[in-house]
């Protein structure tokens, strides 16, 4: 179709120099020259999170997205080199509240490769179910998201629904519904009891019967798979090549998952199979979460069945976290290096490095690399070509949560 | 609790021992400004860096237990002199190392390292405008860093670091002028804690300086600038500045005198009397360092060095180290008079 | 002067009056009354009832309290929840729409700087010009506003100049978001208006007549419904697409553009524009009732009398409208482009044919 | 695993539509409500849910553990007869980190956790307020608690009205006494003395040797009786020579 | 703020208004941080905040309600403003969260602003995150302010009586140990059993200098100018994304150190190596060339550290603020940007 330039005078609005955009005042002025329009979506916008989408438009289709990040930028690195290393955990958690076990666990592996603390099997175990509860929770909650932003509310409903039982779950074994801070340095803070794991296990069945009404209103929705299939694809070359992570790295048909190309705690003595995808669309981002919840499922059912008899935290560190809680943990002290773990949290990657200088009793540089981070260049580049409509679409095919991201 | 006294040398004055420490050492230029009292001090009171050593509010902030007279060197002084004790003495070049001269401190602090002699070593690093850093040396490789290595010829705060030091690990090794030296001995008499300092290595010592005097003279005077510099010597009464590009300013020592601090005025301590081992240029040829080894620990390294051979050997002259020694009692009497010199070494 | 005005009035009141044998007691006791006797002739007027009372305006506003509420109601049963509740627990919560709308109704109403003041203001007012016009033309049994062959004709005229209105509120509006939905609006507007109007057409040649007392009395047997099938469904898609319920609530999206042209709109304001799409759906809905299921058809109870058929219109009317208020809850929002693509293929293809099955039994009947 | 490819046809699509529309009348016919009614009804949670923060006095020694050991440095502890700790609660991140390093266990959660203040000021909780549970505002008829069976989970209600439970774990942990491991190397600076809030340590005249010759007459830390175990004394030595050790 | 309190009560119609508006506050859609989470569970079908009336509605012009959901940054706070002006009189705010109450965890981080010295707020919920029966609760308190007039805290304390004590003379200390002289090795050679790494290292021994710090981690350190040429070279060896940028500020020696952790996902027995790239630059001109071409993964990772650090990543378009408010302090993760310190005891 043949373009039909107008010329008419336009100028920029006045409003784009008083909002502090993070672009150049002659891109706002070369996108008005050109007939294109900026839309600023969000921070406050019914369809987005804590961030702000600059969205260039020619008509309908996108031609440029630049994000305007920083929104929940909480300066988690640098308050992290002002605590104690046991102080930081509670404060690593605090990027993904819903994946607060995932953070926990990639921050701890760091102290405990550090300190050559072996961690018995129990609280391994123990440990792998809380992360993959907080996955199950972590997926759930992105697919709402991404309901409630292609306007199905009932899909945002039952997810939530759904994870009221993981939080009861959390709160049972942990005592907080989400951000339990409950891995510590060689083990968790305190035993889980039989009674609390079995409930756990008849819940993962509750979860499994309530997802098969979900999936019947959402996710195999004609509506959905209208909304979500052939929109934001991300080949596997550009998926590698913009470093994108986790479920949507594996969309794009990428075998890689940290929990079996790096195993740690108990995910080695489990049996579950990584999912992938070939289209990398929006709908098989969507699809691999689904599959991997009922993966996760899997993983928690036989952690439970198998778990083993023992001590919860290393004895390397005390017997009893109880009362000894800041003298045992209170003046750890790492050996001087540089730490890095890699953990597979619920949107993928999640990079921990720990530089130590040996004497003090905290970090001195703790570097979080957040998976929303990692693959926010990959979710601005699969908006390129696509329509306005798919902004929102996408952003929740993506599962993209600016608090994490931003740290 | 009036009449509780510590174990402690006499008051000389009715105030508070910081008071005393002001009169006796401070404000009567003897301080030689090694920071030991601001290690010691339990409130953490005490200042140095780069300014003479301080206490703002000490009538008030000073809870007067005495450690930090008990640690001074210069608290009732008696100048110590001459060459020392030494059971062997060499002249020696490290392979491995760059440093000074022959990086000897470098060299040794290496091998007590890797013979797990002690755990780490405190030294003294610099930023770009030479300024001093301390740095805590754990691992062979940081030595490699030619900040590290290399005279600074400025106060640096190695003690407190050494304090630190000590109370996180069980084995330290100490790089030092000879007031340090005497400052860690005398630490070491008065705290048991203070033997977890195994190794004390002396640097050959005429005088230091502060380090905002050192550059503005430069800068004033010679239109030096030590940002540039990679390397300051002091060689046979010149001082040296090598540049990046090869070239370099030199001009005698003695132009320096009046920025020379008062307590180094009055040290006749050459050759670090009271250290384990003691390093420095005098007494060997260019790219060698003299090597006094006095006690069994460094007779230790230095026999690991050449069983190992990661250093060339040679025969020093004493000779010249001994007139050296001499030397420095003549420009530095003590009681003072009216006169002086200087110069200080490491690695 | 004034008796025989009245009289005259009056007179004209009670010769076309409804009859309703439950309250002709009270009727006639109020009759006796001076000055309430010409009210009560006049609301007993039937076109003053047909347009005010019922099926018009006071029907409407129960209504539109209604449907808010069974919407959020019906919308939080399939959602695993309760809805609104606490306001009044022994009604559940039937009166969450009136506390909103108070609420609306004393809040300030911001005309913000960018705005074009005078339409900003008086568009969501004029909007229900044609909103309520149709009601005149739609009748319930005996009770009818204006009587005329041409209704359904009319009644879909005026439809079509809501959209008008809302795209001419987003351009009041001079708002980025505003802007993008009042072009989806447009753009929408092409999309449904054709199929739409195509099925009304086959039923007008299927009953062979815009009058929806012909239409009513055609279905006397079998409801339109069954009768052109097609019609019926692009009737009821188009009808969804109309009054921008999901899976077709485009130009309002309140997550892509946030709420598409009302987004600068709060207050009283916003109150009426929140419902322009509840009162179009309301006479969508008679008319589909009308045109597919019988209109006032049904049952017929004796002490009701000319009551009966509003009322019966009503209870229909509401019956679709709950059944409509389901798809809230069951479906995403398309995509502008496919719902596009589908009108101008599928369902104007299905609207042809539906066209064509309205000629064909418009012949045989 | 490969996931499944989502069919394309039409007769898949409708399929999937009548999915839907079957999915939602059945809800709407019975629903499969899982709402707890809030005000009304209070949700039975596990006790040991991480809420508001109970100080039994009696117990506190004041040994800051709590304080120090906060990552939002929300405790703060005030001078009454002795230190005891008060909770801010405009920073407090209910992690209960204070309560699981109170080695006398007077420090305890409870599962009281719906709170709403109307100033900042009021939050910051002192001890003098944190003794007992507060009084709350409740509006609640009945209880309601999760039960979940490998079918289903569902809304349990009870008549009687959940009571907010105060959960106090007494760690086992020995009494522990303050004592110098190395007197040979004390500065003398008393700073043991001063931050003891017991008074326990006492400066006692002796002789000093150094390796095992008396070089001088001095004084030297003692820990009497009174002491209690808090180890402020060896958080605060400069020199590090004062250790906590069990007594029997 | 009282004046709407009093607006919505006031008046003939009081009633009326303070019963529609009790019934019918909707909270705007303004998510801040973390614990709109919580806020999602309050409104979803857990608790379903609809049953009292508060529907969460879209944008600010049509409610009359804001839930702060936690930490409000100094971006934010411009939000929060903006929203708080654009929603129609009268309007109410509650804030959830420790974050937005007093900084909570976060409460001396460079970033974050308070919401009540943005907004009026009405109540304040603590909690990290608050339960939404907590949030639920708010709600509640608003409408009873709504109804009685006056504002109550949903608790009150049985106080009781404590004598004020004398201050002893000595606070104590804070357990926290940070050391003056810290020495920073990013390569610490460890000793594993990893056979794939040692002929890995071997390979990368042409590029730099790589140590094996641990399993599946390969720290690889090259000059500022290689710094490109082995970027390319890892590329090369099948690397082909960059996980993380890191720079370390050593301060105490005048450096960063610029990281780059790269790995590769297309060839299967790299994927779990980790190739720690790092090199060395100076502190006073931070400036590194931008491997944002070679891999674009590095782009917003590399943006981040020029906000932090200030490392200028020449190559990178991106110039100016990308995380930061142009009003938060100039790189704010340098080691001489100070955070307020902990106190420990309270009046």
């Amino acid at each position: 179709m043949e373009e039909i330039k107008i010329e008419v005078p336009v100028e920029p609005p006045k409003e784009l120099e008083t909002l502090f955009l993070p672009i150049p005042k002659d891109y706002v002025e070369d996108t008005y020259r050109k007939d294109d329009f900026l839309i600023l979506v969000g921070p406050q916008h019914p369809g987005s999170g804590h961030m702000r989408l600059i969205v260039r438009v020619k008509g309908d289709i996108i031609q440029e997205v630049i994000p305007d990040p920083g929104y929940v930028h909480r300066s988690m690195e640098k308050l992290a080199e002002n605590r104690l290393y046991i102080q930081n955990i509670p404060l690593v958690e605090r990027p993904a509240i819903m994946d607060s076990a995932n953070f926990n666990l990639g921050y701890v592996r760091a102290i405990e490769s550090a300190m050559d603390i072996e961690v018995p099997e129990r609280a391994k175990f123990l440990r792998t179910i809380l992360a993959e509860l907080c996955r199950i929770g972590t997926h759930l909650y992105d697919a709402a998201i991404l309901a409630v932003f292609i306007g199905h509310t009932t899909g945002f409903m039952y997810p939530f629904g759904i994870r009221e039982l993981i939080c009861e779950a959390l709160a049972r074994m942990t005592g907080a519904r989400f951000t339990s801070s409950f891995i510590i340095p060689g083990g968790v803070r305190r035993d889980v009891e039989e009674k609390t794991l079995r409930w756990v296990y008849d819940a993962t069945f509750a979860i499994e019967k309530r997802l098969k009404s979900f999936e019947r209103i959402f996710i195999k929705n004609p509506t959905t798979i209208a909304r979500l299939r052939d929109v934001g694809v991300l080949s596997k070359e550009e998926a590698i090549r913009f470093g994108v992570v986790g479920p949507f790295l594996r969309a794009s048909g990428v075998e890689y998952d940290t929990r079996i190309v790096e195993p740690y705690e108990a995910y080695e003595e489990v049996t579950w199979d990584i999912v992938t995808a070939d289209e990398g669309d929006g709908y098989a981002r969507f699809l691999v979460r689904v599959n991997e919840v009922s993966q996760s499922l899997g993983i928690i059912r036989q952690c439970i069945t198998s778990m083993p008899e023992g001590r919860y935290v290393s004895e390397q560190i005390c017997d009893d976290v109880k009362g000894n809680f800041f003298d045992k943990f209170g003046n750890l002290v790492l050996p001087a290096g540089e730490y890095t773990t890699l953990t597979e949290a619920a949107r993928g990657t999640l990079l921990f490095t720990i530089v130590s200088d040996g004497e003090s009793n905290v970090p001195y540089r703790v570097r979080i690399v957040t998976p929303g981070w990692l693959y926010l260049r990959g979710f601005m580049e699969s908006l390129k070509g696509e329509r306005l409509a798919d902004l929102q679409a996408i952003y929740g095919s993506f599962g993209y949560f600016p608090p994490e991201a931003d740290r | 609790m009036q009449e509780w006294q510590f174990v402690m040398p006499e008051k000389k004055h009715k105030k508070k021992f910081f008071g005393n420490l002001k009169a006796e050492v401070i404000d009567a230029k003897l301080c030689c400004h090694c920071a030991a009292c601001s290690a010691i001090c339990p409130v953490y009171g005490i200042t140095a860096g780069d300014k003479p050593i301080e206490f703002p509010n000490w009538v008030k902030d000073c809870v007067d237990c005495g450690a930090c007279v008990k640690v001074c060197p210069r608290w009732e002084y008696k100048p110590l002199n001459g060459v020392g004790n030494y059971v062997e003495v060499i002249s020696a070049k490290s392979k491995r190392f760059k440093g000074q001269d022959g990086a000897m401190v470098t060299e040794i602090t290496a091998t007590a390292l890797e013979m797990g002699l002690i755990e780490k070593a405190i030294f003294v690093s610099r930023d770009e405008d030479w300024r001093t850093k301390i740095v805590t040396i754990r691992d062979v490789s940081q030595l490699y860093d030619r900040k590290v290595t290399g005279t600074k010829y400025c106060y640096a705060d190695s003690i407190p670091a050494l304090k630190e030091a000590i109370l996180s690990s069980k084995a330290v090794g100490f790089v030092g002028t000879p007031c340090m030296v005497s400052a860690v001995r005398k630490m070491q008499n008065s705290f048991k804690k203070f033997e977890r300092v195994k190794l004390v290595i002396g640097l050959f010592c005429t005088e230091n300086f502060y380090h905002h005097q050192l550059s503005e003279f430069l800068l004033k005077h010679k239109n030096v600038d030590l940002m540039k510099a990679t390397k300051t010597d002091i060689k046979k009464g010149k001082f040296i500045v090598r540049f990046v590009d090869g070239s370099r300013v030199s001009f005698p020592v003695k132009e320096l005198e009046e920025i020379i601090p008062s307590g180094c005025k009055v040290c006749q301590d050459f050759s670090a009397v009271e250290s384990d081992v003691s390093v420095g240029s005098v007494g060997s040829e260019s790219g060698f360092s003299t090597v006094l080894v006095r006690t069994e620990i460094a007779k230790a390294i230095v026999d690991k060095i050449r069983e190992r051979g990661t250093a060339e050997i040679k025969e020093p002259d004493m000779g010249a180290v001994q007139k050296l020694c001499d030397y420095k009692i003549k420009i530095h009497p003590y009681p003072p008079k009216k006169k002086e010199e200087k110069k200080e070494e490491k690695s | 002067m004034i008796d025989e005005i009245l009289a005259t009035l009056m007179n004209v009141f009670r010769s076309n009056s409804m009859q309703i044998p439950l309250i002709q007691p009270i009727v006639d006791y109020l009759m006796q009354i001076p000055l309430i006797n010409i009210l009560v002739a006049l609301i007993l007027w039937r076109p003053f009832f047909a347009v005010v009372i019922m099926p018009g305006l006071a029907v409407l506003l129960l209504y539109l309290l209604y449907i808010v509420w069974f919407e959020r109601k019906l919308t939080a049963r399939i959602q695993w929840r309760v809805g609104p509740l606490e306001v009044a627990r022994p009604i559940r919560g039937a009166i969450q729409a009136l506390a909103d709308g108070l609420r609306y109704f004393f809040q300030e109403a911001i005309v913000h700087r960018d705005a074009h003041r005078p339409y900003f203001v008086q568009l969501p007012i004029l909007a229900f010009i044609p909103i309520l016009l149709p009601i005149a033309f739609i009748p319930a049994g005996n009770a009818v506003g204006i009587k005329t062959p041409y209704a359904i004709q009319l009644i879909v005229a005026f439809l079509a100049l809501i959209p008008i209105t809302i795209i001419a509120i987003g351009w009041a509006s001079n708002n980025r978001f505003a802007f993008v939905g009042s072009v989806r609006e447009a753009l929408m507007y092409v999309a449904y208006e054709i199929p739409f109007i195509i099925a009304v057409i086959s039923m007008i040649y299927l009953y062979g007549s815009g009058d929806p007392y012909v239409a009513v009395e055609k279905q006397s047997l079998v409801p339109g419904a069954i009768l052109n099938p097609i019609a019926f469904l692009v009737f009821l898609i188009t009808m969804l697409m109309a009054t921008s319920r999901l899976p077709f609530e485009i130009p309002e999206a309140d997550q892509e553009i946030a709420f598409g042209p009302f987004v600068e709109y709060s207050g009283m304001l916003f109150g009426l524009v929140m419902v322009l799409a509840y009162e179009k759906l309301y006479i969508m809905t008679l008319l589909f009732v009308i045109l597919f299921l019988g209109g006032w058809n049904g049952f017929y109870f004796e002490p009701l009398g000319d009551l009966n058929a509003p009322l019966c219109l009503f209870i229909k009317t509401v019956v679709v409208i709950s059944i409509i208020a389901i798809v809230r809850s069951m479906y995403a929002r398309y995509r502008i482009d496919q719902t596009l693509r589908y009108s101008f293929s599928w369902l104007i293809a299905f609207s042809m044919v539906a066209l064509g099955i309205g000629v064909v039994l418009g012949w045989i009947l | 695993m490969k996931v499944e490819k989502i069919s394309r046809s039409p007769i898949a699509e409708l399929k999937r539509h009548v999915d839907v529309i079957q999915e939602a009348f059945k809800q709407a016919l019975i629903p499969d409500r899982v709402t707890v009614e809030y005000p009304r009804e209070r949700r039975i949670y596990p006790d040991n849910l991480r809420g508001f923060i109970v100080l039994d006095r009696s117990k506190c020694i004041s040994c800051f553990r709590c304080a120090q050991i906060c990552p939002a440095n929300a405790i703060q502890m005030s001078l009454y007869d002795n230190f005891y700790p008060g909770v801010d609660y405009t920073k407090c991140i209910f992690c209960h980190f204070c309560v699981d390093s109170c080695p006398t266990g007077a420090l305890a959660s409870s599962n009281l956790h719906d709170m709403a203040f109307r100033s900042l000021e009021e939050m910051k909780v002192k001890a003098t307020q944190m003794t007992r549970l507060p009084t709350i505002v409740r509006e609640d008829k009945q209880s309601v608690e999760y039960f979940v069976t490998k079918k289903d989970w569902k809304l349990q209600r009870k008549k009687e009205l959940e009571d907010i439970s105060v959960l106090r774990i007494i760690p086992r942990i020995k009494p522990r006494r303050a004592f110098c491991e190395e007197p040979e190397s004390c500065l003398g600076c008393r700073q043991c003395m001063e931050v003891c809030p017991h008074d326990a340590i006492v400066m006692e005249r002796c002789e000093i040797t150094l390796g095992g010759e008396v070089i001088g007459k001095g004084c030297i830390l003692k820990v009497t009786e009174k002491c209690v175990g808090c180890g402020l004394c060896v958080r605060q030595c400069p020199m590090q020579i004062l250790a906590l050790k069990e007594v029997e | 703020m009282e004046e709407f309190t009093k607006f919505v009560r006031g008046g003939i119609l009081g009633p009326i208004k303070k019963w529609g508006t009790k019934w019918s506050l909707w909270p705007v859609h303004l998510v801040t941080a973390c614990c709109g989470a919580e806020l999602a569970h309050a409104f979803a079908c857990g608790y379903d905040g609809e049953r009292i009336g508060a529907l969460n509605y879209g944008i600010a012009r049509q409610t009359n309600l804001i839930i702060v959901e936690g930490a409000i940054t100094r971006k934010m706070a411009r939000v929060l403003r903006i929203t708080w002006e654009q929603m129609p009189d009268p309007k109410f705010v509650i804030v959830m969260g420790a974050c937005g109450l007093n900084g909570g965890i976060f409460w001396n981080g460079y970033n974050l602003v308070k919401p009540s010295e943005v907004v009026p707020v009405e109540f304040f919920i603590p909690g990290c995150p608050p339960t939404p029966e907590a949030l639920l609760r708010g709600i509640r308190q608003l409408q009873i302010k709504l109804d009685k007039g006056v504002a109550e805290n949903s608790l009150t304390f049985s106080e009781i009586a404590l004598e004020k004590g004398k201050k002893p003379k000595v606070l104590p200390v804070s357990p926290k140990v940070v050391s003056n002289a810290p020495s920073i090795v990013v390569a610490v050679k460890k000793a594993v059993d990893w056979e794939f790494g040692k002929q890995l290292c071997d390979r990368l021994k042409a590029i730099g200098r790589a140590v094996i710090t641990a399993k599946n981690r390969i720290a690889l350190k090259v000059e500022v100018e290689n710094l490109r040429s082995a970027a390319m070279k890892l590329k090369d060896l099948g690397f082909d994304h960059v996980k993380s940028v890191n720079v370390i500020d050593v301060p105490n020696e005048g450096k960063f150190i610029v990281e780059f952790l790269i790995s590769s996902y297309s060839v299967k027995e790299l994927m779990p190596v980790l190739v720690n790239l790092y090199t060395e630059i100076s502190r006073k001109e931070p400036k590194i060339s931008s491997l944002s071409d070679i891999f674009p993964s590095a782009d917003y990772l590399e943006r981040e550290m020029q906000d932090f650090f200030g490392v200028n990543f020449v190559g990178n378009p991106w110039k100016g603020k990308f995380i930061l408010a142009p009003d938060t302090p100039e790189f704010p993760l340098r080691k001489d940007f100070k955070l307020e310190a902990e106190s420990y005891v309270g009046d």
